[in-house]
C-alpha cells in the first residue's frame, strides 16, 4: 500500500510542477530585447570615468596633481600637466585611461581633490582591439561638449 | 522482356505509391523537425518567460532553417582516435528506422503508404534499431561520455522496451489485430485512451524514455555526460541525430495517438465538423507533442539507477498486470 | 566544549609561558600559542580532543625565517586560536595531515607559496599553481612587494 | 577456483577527467575521477586555474587598491567579502562606523546573500536537468541586481563597502524597492516548493546524496550551509556578531543527516531569513551619516588581526598583518569553499557519476573563490 501512496503521491507533486510551468505560458516575458530596446541605467552605474564639465569654466578642473595615477589599483590612468605661463595653476593636457585594465572601483573620483571626474554612463564597451579600450578623456569632453 | 513487363505491372501501382511515399515521408520528417525544434524553442521560452527566437521571420519561424543551413556549412570533425567508418554510419543507422516506421502509420483513412498485415511489429521492430546507431556513435566516437551515454542509453532502450510492448499487447489483443488501419477500426466507439487509461500511461512513459526526452535523457544528460552519445558529432552529423531525436517524437505521438487517441478519427462528440482525418490526426499527434516538450521543461532528469528501477520494480509489474487483468475482460466480454 | 577546556588540553603539549591570551575585540583571536616544529602535531590533537575545526594554515615570510600560522575555531563557542610557529629557513614541519584532513590542502598550499615542506603529507603536489612551477611566489623575495621585515619589527619582540 | 581459468583482469576501472570545461563544474575546476563502470572509485578535485594570486597582490597594493580584488574573490557574494574585508580594516585601525551605515551594509549583504543562493538554486537544479527554475531564480535575481546596481553602481563586483562607511547613500527609492521585493519572493516561495521541493524526482536525486554529517565536515574545516545541515548551528552572524547583526533577530536553519536535500533546505529557509533580517533592518534604519572620516591612507598599527564574516557559503576570514604601512604586509583569505570542495574527495567515492553533479551542486562552491 505505501508503494501505491508513494506513486500517487509523486504523480500528484508531477502534476503541481506542470501546473506551475504552464501558467507562466501566457505571463507577460520579462527579458529585455537588448539592441531593440534599452533599458535606463541606474543613476549611479559606474561605467569608466570621464571629465566632469564645470559650468563657471566650461571646461574641467584637473590639475594634474596625479593622485587618481597614485591610487589606481591597476596604473590605468596617465595623466600630464602643463603650466600655459610661469604662473598659472597646472592644467591636465593629456589624460589617457585604459579602460581594458579598470576595475571600476572609483579610488580616483572617491580621491579628486577638484573632483573633476565622475563616472560615465557607457556600457557597450566591447571592441575589437585592446588598444580601443584606450579613451582620452580631454578629447572625449570636447566632443561632448 | 515479358518477365520484366510482368514486374513492372507487377510492382507499378504498389512502386509509384511507395516512391511518393517514400518523398512525402522525408519531406514530412525534414519540415516536421524544422517545425518542431522552432516549437520546442518557442515553448520553453514562453514557460521560463522569455520570447524565444523572433529574429528570423514571423515569430522566428525561418530561425531552424538557418540553423540548419549553419550546421550544413560547419566542419564534420572525426576524433583522432576514433572508429572511422562506424563514426560515420551512426548518424544514417539513426535515421534510417525512422523514415522506414512512416511507411505504416495511417494518417488518415487514405493516406497510408503500406496498410501492412503487421504494422504495429514493424514499427516496434525498426524503433528498436535506433538504440543500435546510438550504440555504434558512442563507441565510435572513442569519448568516455559518450560511451558511459551510449551505455546508458542501451540498457534504458532495452529496459523500456518491455512494458511498452505489453502496453501495446493489450491494445492489440483488444483490436484482434497488428495491422494499424484495424486498431483505428476498433476505437470507432470509444478510444483505447477511455478503455485502458493505465495503458496509455505506461505507453506515454515509456515512449518518452524511448525517445531519450526529458526527465528521462540521461543518454545525453547535459550536465553530466557534457552531451552524451553525440558528444564528438559536429555539422551534418550532429543535425542528422537532432532531425532524428525530433522525428522519433513524431513517430511515437502518431504511433499513441494511433493505438490510444483514435487516430485519424474525430472525437466522437465533434463528429459532425467537417475536418478532414489527416486535421484531426496530426492535431492529435502534436498536442502529444507539446506535453512531451511541456514535461521536458518542467523536471529534472531521473538518475539512471532510479531510472532503471522505475522501469523493472513500477512500469513491467503493472503493464503485466494490466494485460492479465484485460485479457480476462476480454475473454469475458466477448 | 569550553575555551577553558582547550586550554587546558593545550597547557599539557606547551609551556605555559608560551599561551599568550589576546584581546578579542582588538585581535579577532582569543589565544596565541607560539609553538616549536615539533610540537606542532601535538597542539593540532589537542584541538581536535576540544571539537575544534581547522580554520586555516597560513604562513608569513619574514627576513628571520617563515613563520606558519595555524588558526582553530570551535563550532560552539567562539575560541579562536592561534598557533604560531617560527621556522628557520629550509626546516619542515609535521604534517597535521592525519589529525584534519583539511590541513592536506591548507599545507600544499604552504608549501607551493612558501616552499615549506612538510613531513609525512601524503601528496606534496603543488595545489595552485601549474605543476612545473619552480618559484614560491609569496616569499618576499618575489616579484613586487611593498616591504620585507623581521619578526621583532612587527611584533615587537 | 573458477576464477583461476579465467584471464586476470589487471585494470577494470578507467579515469574520466571532468572539467575544466565541463557544463556543471560551474567554472573552471576539473575533477580528475577513477571510474568503475559508473560508479566513483577515487576523486581528486584539481584546483588553480583561475589562480590570480590575491595574497601577493596584497603586499603590493594600498589597503584601498586592494578593496575591488575583494568582491572579486567570490563574484557571487562580492558584498559580504567587500564588508568583511573593509571590516577588517576598519577594526584594526579603530575606525567608527556610522550606525546607517552599518544597517545599509546589512541589508545590502543579505541581499547578496540571497542573490548568490538563488543563483544556486537555479543553477542546482539545472545541474539535476531541470532547466526552468534557473530562469525563475534569475528573474527574481535580477530584481536584487537591479536594487544594488541603483546604490553601488554596480551589478556584480559592488566595491560598495568603503572605509568608515559605504560608498553612496541609499535613498526611499531605495527602501521601497526592497520592500517590493520581500513581498515578491515570498509570493514566489509557493511556486519553487510545487515545482521542485516536492517534485519527487527531485527528492530522490537529493535525499540521502553525498551526506557530509557533522564529524565529516569538522575534519574537513566545512562551514556555512554544509555544517548547518549536517545539524550544527554554527553562523559567524551568530557566533561572532559583526556589524550590527547582534541587534537583529533570526534563526540558523538547520539540518539533521547533512544530504543534498537538507542542504537544499538550509539554504532555501537561509533565504527566508535572510528577508527577516532586511525587513528589520529596514525598519531601524537611521539617519545620520553614511561615512565616518578617515585619512585618505589607512595606515592601521603593527600587529595580526583576524576578522571572520559568513559569507553565502560559510565563514570568510581575513588574516591582515600589518606592519604600520599603508600597505598589508601579509594578507590572508580564509575562503569557505576552499574547505567544503576539499570534502568532495571523502564525499564522491562509491557514488554515481550522476550523484557527483547533484553533490557538487549541493555544495554551491565558487571555483574563483577557491583559486584566489
Amino acid at each position: 500500500m505505501g508503494m501505491i501512496k508513494d506513486i500517487v503521491e509523486g504523480g500528484w507533486s508531477l502534476i503541481a510542477g506542470m501546473w506551475v510551468t504552464i501558467r507562466r505560458i501566457y505571463r507577460p516575458v520579462v527579458t529585455v530585447q537588448y539592441p531593440r530596446e534599452c533599458l535606463d541605467m541606474s543613476p549611479a552605474y559606474r561605467g569608466h570615468i570621464e571629465f566632469e564639465q564645470f559650468p563657471e569654466t566650461g571646461s574641467h578642473n584637473c590639475v594634474a596633481c596625479g593622485t587618481c595615477m597614485r591610487f589606481c589599483p591597476t596604473n590605468v590612468i596617465k595623466v600630464q600637466g602643463e603650466k600655459t605661463h610661469t604662473h598659472s595653476e597646472k592644467r591636465a593636457s593629456l589624460y589617457f585611461i585604459d579602460f581594458s585594465h579598470c576595475s571600476l572601483c572609483g579610488l580616483c573620483v572617491v580621491n579628486c581633490p577638484t573632483q573633476t571626474l565622475k563616472f560615465s554612463g557607457e556600457y557597450e564597451l566591447a571592441h575589437y582591439s585592446r588598444w580601443d579600450g584606450v579613451i582620452d578623456l580631454i578629447q572625449r569632453l570636447e566632443e561632448s561638449a | 522482356m515479358a518477365a520484366w513487363q510482368n514486374l513492372v505491372n507487377f510492382l507499378g501501382p504498389d512502386l509509384a505509391r511507395i516512391v511518393v511515399g517514400v518523398v512525402g515521408v522525408l519531406a514530412l520528417v525534414q519540415v516536421n523537425a524544422l517545425f518542431l525544434v522552432w516549437l520546442e524553442r518557442k515553448v520553453a521560452a514562453h514557460i521560463q518567460l522569455r520570447i524565444g527566437p523572433k529574429e528570423v521571420g514571423p515569430f522566428g519561424i525561418l530561425q531552424s532553417i538557418v540553423d540548419g543551413i549553419k550546421l550544413v556549412g560547419k566542419e564534420l570533425i572525426t576524433p583522432r582516435h576514433a572508429d572511422r567508418k562506424l563514426f560515420m554510419l551512426a548518424p544514417i543507422a539513426v535515421f534510417l528506422p525512422v523514415l522506414v516506421s512512416f511507411v505504416v502509420i495511417p494518417f488518415s483513412e487514405r493516406l497510408l503508404i503500406r496498410d501492412m498485415n503487421v504494422g504495429v511489429l514493424l514499427i516496434f521492430a525498426f524503433s528498436t534499431f535506433n538504440v543500435l546507431a546510438v550504440l555504434v556513435g558512442g563507441w565510435a566516437s572513442n569519448n568516455k561520455y559518450s560511451l558511459l551515454g551510449a551505455v546508458r542509453a542501451v540498457a534504458q532502450n532495452v529496459a523500456y522496451e518491455i512494458p511498452l510492448l505489453l502496453a501495446v499487447l493489450s491494445v492489440v489483443m483488444w483490436s484482434n489485430s497488428l495491422q494499424m488501419s484495424e486498431i483505428v477500426a476498433s476505437q470507432s466507439k470509444v478510444w483505447h485512451v477511455f478503455s485502458m487509461p493505465v495503458a496509455t500511461l505506461i505507453f506515454l512513459i515509456c515512449a518518452t524514455a524511448e525517445t531519450n526526452r526529458a526527465p528521462f535523457d540521461i543518454p545525453e544528460a547535459e550536465s553530466e555526460l557534457v552531451a552524451g552519445f553525440h558528444t564528438e558529432y559536429s555539422g551534418m552529423r550532429f543535425a542528422l541525430f537532432f532531425l532524428a531525436e525530433y522525428s522519433n517524437m513524431l513517430i511515437v505521438s502518431a504511433v499513441a495517438t494511433t493505438l490510444f487517441f483514435g487516430g485519424w478519427k474525430s472525437p466522437p462528440f465533434l463528429g459532425f465538423l467537417p475536418v478532414p482525418g489527416l486535421i484531426w490526426f496530426f492535431a492529435k499527434t502534436y498536442a502529444l507533442i507539446f506535453v512531451t516538450i511541456w514535461v521536458r521543461w518542467t523536471f529534472p532528469r531521473l538518475r539512471f539507477d532510479q531510472l532503471m528501477n522505475f522501469c523493472w520494480k513500477i512500469m513491467i509489474p503493472a503493464a503485466l498486470l494490466h494485460l492479465v487483468v484485460y485479457a480476462g475482460i476480454i475473454k469475458i466480454v466477448r | 566544549m569550553s575555551l577553558e577546556d582547550l586550554k587546558e588540553k593545550l597547557s599539557k603539549v606547551v609551556e605555559p609561558g608560551d599561551m599568550v591570551p589576546r584581546d578579542y575585540e582588538k585581535d579577532g583571536c582569543l589565544l596565541e600559542i607560539k609553538a616549536r616544529a615539533d610540537q606542532v602535531e601535538a597542539v593540532a590533537k589537542a584541538a581536535r580532543e576540544a571539537d575544534c575545526f581547522l580554520e586555516s594554515i597560513t604562513a608569513v615570510d619574514f627576513t628571520n625565517g617563515p613563520q606558519i600560522i595555524y588558526q582553530f575555531n570551535s563550532c560552539t563557542i567562539v575560541s579562536r586560536v592561534l598557533v604560531r610557529v617560527q621556522l628557520s629557513r629550509g626546516e619542515s614541519v609535521v604534517s597535521i595531515g592525519s589529525i584534519y584532513d583539511a590541513a592536506l590542502w591548507y599545507e600544499r598550499e604552504v608549501f607551493e607559496l612558501f616552499g615549506i615542506r612538510f613531513d609525512n603529507h601524503p601528496d606534496l603536489r603543488r595545489l595552485l599553481l601549474p605543476e612545473d612551477a619552480d618559484f614560491y611566489p609569496l616569499l618576499k623575495d618575489y616579484g613586487k612587494v611593498h616591504a620585507f621585515r623581521s619578526t621583532e619589527e612587527i611584533y615587537g619582540e | 577456483m573458477a576464477n583461476e581459468f579465467l584471464e586476470p583482469i589487471t585494470e577494470q576501472t578507467f579515469y574520466l577527467n571532468m572539467g575544466p570545461q565541463h557544463p556543471s563544474t560551474h567554472g573552471v575546476l576539473r575533477l580528475f575521477l577513477k571510474l568503475d563502470g559508473e560508479y566513483i572509485v577515487e576523486a581528486d578535485p584539481v584546483i588553480g586555474y583561475g589562480h590570480r594570486g590575491h595574497e601577493k597582490m596584497a603586499e603590493s597594493h594600498l589597503y584601498e587598491q586592494f578593496l575591488p580584488n575583494s568582491s572579486r574573490m567570490d563574484y557571487l557574494a562580492g558584498l559580504i567579502f567587500n564588508h568583511g574585508y573593509v571590516a577588517a580594516i576598519e577594526k584594526m585601525a579603530g575606525i567608527e562606523v556610522p550606525p546607517r551605515a552599518e544597517y545599509i551594509r546589512v541589508i545590502c549583504a543579505e541581499l547578496n546573500r540571497i542573490s548568490s543562493h538563488l543563483l544556486w538554486f537555479g543553477t542546482y537544479v539545472m545541474d539535476l536537468g531541470g532547466f526552468t527554475p534557473f530562469l525563475y531564480s534569475f528573474d527574481d535575481r535580477e530584481n536584487i541586481l537591479d536594487i544594488l546596481d541603483r546604490v553601488s553602481g554596480s551589478r556584480l563586483t559592488y566595491s560598495y563597502c568603503r572605509f568608515g562607511g559605504v560608498a553612496r547613500d541609499v535613498d526611499d527609492e531605495f527602501i521601497t524597492a526592497t520592500h517590493q521585493f520581500v513581498e515578491r519572493l515570498r509570493s514566489r516561495w509557493d511556486d519553487y516548493h510545487n515545482l521542485v521541493t516536492k517534485n519527487v524526482i527531485f527528492i530522490h536525486r537529493a535525499k540521502d546524496v553525498g551526506v557530509i554529517n557533522r564529524e565529516l565536515a569538522l575534519r574537513f574545516g566545512c562551514t556555512g550551509p554544509i555544517l548547518r545541515a549536517a545539524g550544527v548551528p554554527y553562523d559567524v552572524r551568530k557566533a561572532e556578531p559583526y556589524s550590527v547583526y547582534s541587534e537583529l533577530d533570526f534563526e540558523i536553519p538547520t539540518g539533521t543527516k547533512g544530504d543534498a536535500l537538507d542542504r537544499y533546505l538550509v539554504r532555501v529557509q537561509e533565504m527566508e531569513q535572510s528577508l527577516h533580517i532586511i525587513e528589520q533592518a529596514l525598519e531601524r534604519l537611521p539617519d545620520g551619516a553614511i561615512k565616518a572620516a578617515v585619512p585618505h591612507k589607512v595606515r592601521p598599527p603593527r600587529g595580526d588581526y583576524y576578522f571572520a564574516v559568513e559569507s553565502a557559503r560559510g565563514a570568510v576570514g581575513f588574516y591582515i598583518v600589518s606592519d604600520g604601512t599603508s600597505y598589508p604586509y601579509r594578507l590572508k583569505a580564509r575562503v569557505p569553499s576552499y574547505g567544503n570542495l576539499q570534502v568532495l574527495t571523502e564525499v564522491l567515492p562509491g557514488t554515481l557519476v550522476a550523484d557527483t553533479i547533484s553533490i557538487l551542486g549541493s555544495i554551491d562552491i565558487v571555483v574563483p573563490e577557491v583559486d584566489r
